[in-house]
């Protein structure tokens, strides 16, 4: 059984991400002043939050275009995710990046990177990096189900495997590309077969329940840092607005109504919400304070990246060589 | 080149649609023709390039990829070894990079090693990004290292005429066919044949005559130019004007016989400069062309560093028409007529967001 | 039970290949004229053999940098062979790709690449076209144990399986990338395991038993050709010479003797010869003539690879484009 | 450029013996530093380079690699990015066209994407195959396709003392370099400093003086040269020799010098001729140097076809000494004197074997 604080912070954490994500959307086309490509989570945030809060600080995550939840549940600053996005100076790359290049070296964030599939390696590499430094850290890699399509992800599971590293493969599986479904894309097998396959470790869970993520999680953890290896977790979740950008966009048709409701049922804030109000862990005032609060937090958020200075043009040239 | 700002009479499409009925008028002609892409099947096409195709030709000839550019790249270089004709398409050129090896070994060398006896009829259409903060790995170009690979054809049509007429070219061509295009090409408007039609993937297209200097442009650049050669005609300075939109094989006759005749060379790149297609251009042009060379000749293209994100940090990462006519002035001389030009460029340029297409548009992709 | 013609062709077909290859072998350092990387299948014959007579000459295969016995099997002309090996006229590729590009469209041979697997989705997508072209037939993907390691093999399985092509993946388990073992490349798991991963059928077979490799593909090529799509085979074997080159290389100390001579004891070529005079299929003059046969098609082979012309250095560059 | 050819009083070691050397002494001053590569821990040590290390150093800094290129390098760039040096082999550098997108995204741009936060100190070494018909894909150059993007260094040592040197100051270096060494430096034997010791990852190296032209050669290329040079020298004509060692960043400061003085530029080039590194160069010194130049500069390099396998084919591929001094008699207007050096070089050619490094060679790979 998870300790209460936990269950509270895994709420806390969801519903934070879940209000920024919702913010961004709202925003995004208000003043277009966020002129970058955006992959919202909104729907997925059981699985930042139930791997994330399973993390120390100095592990390691990697992750991908969509990886503000990941980001954020990892303790990244907020001020500079949103600076980012505004291509504003403070912005985590100094605005060079934008939202599908976000990283906090201080939370463990190792990089995102938006080309599918291109941080696996990085995250493996990551774990190399800490097993040799003699620590006891663990690399977590998220990634989509399309990227175990992408050789690289075998490359990259394979090696963990032979070496043992300390890994730990995040799939979530939204059941999307874009807008092309798994089954025009994968066999119809288990994809922890994968892992098997490599020799790996694996697990399954609902991908909209924090708390069998952050069990899943816990235990690799323990698996990873106990010298045994890596494990794959595949989490069954849902993506509920458009790909790219902040609508919604079932009118595409690529996805029916029904699907879409019967994850909409499945809101893992809500979910987590109900289970704390049964278990007597969260009452609604308590409820609508921290609602308020993250509210609070998010506007001085965006006003700070409003206001903040964009990079000065002659700069475009530095860092280019360390 | 046609013109895609004349009106009157003509067939204006843009060049998305002129990609797109390319490829219906392919598929309908030689059901050898065939289309992969992530997204090729999906509601949004490729920017509407490949929309309603599936609808037209079914699963198996619109076949939508799992994300795995290198392996479905061999995939379609075996099909085309038995005979059939793909055509690949990626969102961005960036995603190729995955496919490097398939490209430069199997395509580009299997006629080569075979000595004639093996062909790989296969187009990769790649679009290269700009605008809307779309950051470093979504924006490359990469038109110089494709061209560096014997035995491949590159091209880079910029008019929605050269899009639909080189699109078919490289359909029915029997080489390995890399066509780059720019994002920012796919929403021009131009007068569009109806008809089935090719633009020969031979030369550069002629867009401007002049005789004070000779200006050669690679895709987008190629619009960025005709704006600085038309401000400049103005002025009373006029440019050779060429669209060298095929690099592979590269024929530079038109080139250097304009520049025996200007004594002048400028080349505005569409990638970086550095190691870019200007350079080979400008190398090529200056071995042959020496003796008749008034001037240094001058390269325009992004410099040496990523893409930045931050529509604050892109001003001067883009050459646009402003640094063309800035780089004539120097270069012939006229600075004292061309200089208001140039303010009156950087003037309206100030007035447009640097980082989109058109005002309309709102990315977020 | 195979067809007592089939099994003294598989016999004698082996019986050729190793008969090439180790004329290969001698005369490679003879002269110094055969002026290209080698890499022969010593040991490895029943798998060329078995597979190869499985099929129809208009299927298609594919193969790798070790590829002289799979062309020889599917019935590459041999004169062609040497003459590319010798870097003349009349070789396959007219002298311009040496022993790693091999090819003959008559027999089927569609294409070797010396890059490790990648002729893998080249195979896959010969099937892909045979299929769209309505045909029968079935193409044939050759392939190391090192390929698959290599993310394209990965991705080349993915997509023979969504569409169901009529592909065949042969893996020559030799336990062996150049000097490395296996273990040190990969875990310790069925290699079929991948195949299945990926929602292939499999079979594994002694790949050192040609019967057993005939009756294996005759069963995937069944298979293929109803439309019922890809099977993995994993045939187990042994190289017995260097990697590349003519000589043996067990002095390097990469393998132990054991090993080595464990698997020589199972040589294919002699295993088939006893199976065949156990059954009364074979007698040894028959035996002796066709070992004869062979030889004196070798030696002609070869004279007219010594006595064929260079190709004329002014054609080097034609070609490049059709 | 120490001059490989001196004897007394000297360390003679081979290339391939000089990075051995330097890999081990990085790796005892620095336990960040490993290894990863095919048959890095093999018997035959990747061509004698990394011989010996698995056996002092483990399987944990000597690491055999599944074949996995692309993965790898993801894998060498994550451990980097914690602070570690990986140093990456491969046996040819084709094979590295599987991980060009780890390496121009990940490797190449994660420093200047975070504004500097990042670092990926990252060697790639990578041979350049030639010669006992390797065939068209062991046998590719690629400098200029990598030196097209902003954020690798790109080094091509060419002497053993420069291999040493440079592959430290790569090791110590905070930016991934990608290291291109022709396999037939590898056979070359110099003078070579037992200690640690950097060759500065910048400019090229000027291995011959001299007024009457300007040479500039890559890689393997710089002893061709040098031979053209050394031969003309007798003949009266002097020569200014530039060893491109640095490709990125490139200094041309010193080259341009020199064509100020000498009027005249030729290149020589490891890779293709087109679009290669050799059209960045003549371009660049023309931009700069086009008022004192006497002649067009002239460019060598690989013609525009895949490498051929067969020994026939290849005398015509690979340009050589007597290459570069009939391009000097052409430019120069020395035709008469260095008619009998062309004869003489092409006539030693002609004595030797054109596909092995030395004449005791005997491949098979
Ligand atoms: C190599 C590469 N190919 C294609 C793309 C375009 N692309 C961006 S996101 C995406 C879908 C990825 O799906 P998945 O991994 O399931 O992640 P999700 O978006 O569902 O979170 C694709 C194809 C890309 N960025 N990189
Ligand atoms: C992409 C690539 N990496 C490395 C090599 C070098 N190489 C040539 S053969 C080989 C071993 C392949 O082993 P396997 O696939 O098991 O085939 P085998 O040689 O055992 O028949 C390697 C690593 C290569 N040719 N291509
Ligand atoms: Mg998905
Ligand atoms: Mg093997």
């Amino acid at each position: 059984m998870i300790d209460p604080a936990v269950r509270l912070a895994l709420y806390r954490d969801m519903l934070r991400v879940r209000l920024i994500e919702e913010a961004v959307a709202d925003r995004y086309h208000l003043d277009n002043e966020m002129r970058c490509p955006v992959h919202l989570s909104i729907g997925q945030e059981a699985v930042s939050a139930g791997v994330c809060l399973a993390l120390r600080a100095d592990d390691q995550i990697v992750t991908t275009h969509r990886g503000h939840a990941h980001y954020l549940s990892k303790g990244g600053d907020l001020n500079a995710m949103l600076c980012e996005f505004h291509g504003k100076a403070p912005g985590c790359c100094g605005g060079r990046g934008g939202s599908m290049h976000l990283f906090d070296s201080a939370a463990g964030v190792l990089m995102s990177a938006p080309i599918v599939a291109s941080s696996i390696p990085v995250g493996v590499g990551a774990a190399l990096g800490l097993k040799q430094a003699g620590s006891d850290g663990v690399a977590v890699v998220f990634l989509g189900d399309a990227s175990v399509e992408e050789g690289v992800f075998h490359e990259s599971a394979n090696f963990a495997a032979i070496r043992k590293l300390p890994v730990i493969f995040v799939c979530e599986n939204n059941l999307f590309s874009v807008y092309t479904p798994l089954d025009q894309r994968q066999p119809d097998r288990p994809l922890t077969d994968l892992a098997s396959a490599h020799g790996l470790a694996s697990l399954q869970v609902d991908g909209n329940d924090c708390e069998a993520v952050y069990n899943a999680t816990a235990r690799a953890v323990a698996t990873a840092r106990s010298g045994a290896g890596a494990t794959f977790i595949l989490a069954d979740t849902y993506r509920w607005r458009e790909h790219c950008g902040p609508y919604y966009d079932n009118d595409l048709g690529y996805r029916s109504v029904e699907e879409f409701e019967r994850w909409r049922s499945r809101d893992p804030v809500d979910m987590q919400r109900r289970r704390l109000a049964d278990g007597k862990l969260l009452e609604a005032a308590a409820d609508e304070k921290l609602a308020a609060e993250i509210a609070d937090e998010i506007d001085r958020a965006f006003d700070f990246a409003l206001n903040a200075p964009f990079p000065d043009p002659r700069t475009a040239g530095d860092h280019v060589f360390a | 080149m046609s013109s895609p700002d004349t009106a009157d009479g003509q067939r204006l499409i843009t060049g998305a649609e002129a990609l797109r009925e390319a490829m219906d008028q392919c598929m309908a002609a030689d059901d050898r023709v065939f289309l992969m892409g992530e997204g090729a099947a999906d509601p949004k096409g490729i920017f509407g390039t490949t929309s309603g195709l599936v609808e037209t030709y079914g699963p198996d000839r619109v076949i939508e990829m799992p994300v795995a550019e290198n392996g479905l790249t061999g995939i379609a270089i075996g099909a085309a070894l038995m005979g059939r004709r793909p055509v690949m398409v990626h969102q961005r050129v960036d995603f190729a990079l995955l496919a490097l090896e398939q490209i430069f070994n199997n395509a580009a060398k299997a006629h080569y090693v075979t000595a004639g006896k093996h062909t790989v009829p296969l187009v990769i259409r790649m679009i290269i990004g700009r605008g809307w903060g779309q950051g470093p790995e979504h924006s490359q170009s990469l038109e110089s290292v494709f061209a560096h690979f014997p035995g491949l054809k590159v091209v880079l049509p910029s008019t929605p005429r050269d899009a639909k007429g080189m699109l078919i070219a490289a359909i029915r061509d029997d080489n390995p066919v890399v066509m780059l295009e720019h994002r920012w090409t796919h929403y021009t408007t131009g007068d569009v044949p109806e008809e089935l039609y090719e633009i020969p993937l031979s030369g550069p297209s002629h867009v401007r005559k002049g005789n004070d200097v000779t200006i050669v442009a690679t895709s987008y650049m190629t619009y960025e130019a005709r704006a600085a050669v038309d401000a400049m005609q103005a002025a009373g300075v006029s440019a050779d004007l060429f669209d060298m939109r095929v690099l592979q094989p590269l024929d530079l006759g038109p080139v250097i016989e304009s520049v025996r005749r200007t004594g002048r060379l400028i080349m505005a790149d569409v990638g970086w400069k550095s190691f870019g297609a200007g350079a080979e251009i400008v190398a090529s042009v200056v071995e042959q062309a020496f003796a008749d060379m008034k001037a240094a000749p001058v390269r325009l293209g992004l410099p040496d560093h990523p893409t930045p994100s931050s529509r604050s940090l892109v001003p001067d990462f883009y050459p646009y028409s402003g640094d063309i006519v800035a780089a004539t002035a120097n270069i012939t001389g006229a600075a004292d007529r061309l200089g208001p030009v140039v303010a009156a460029l950087a003037e309206a340029r100030a007035q447009r967001p640097v980082d989109v297409p058109n005002p309309d548009f709102r990315g977020p992709f």
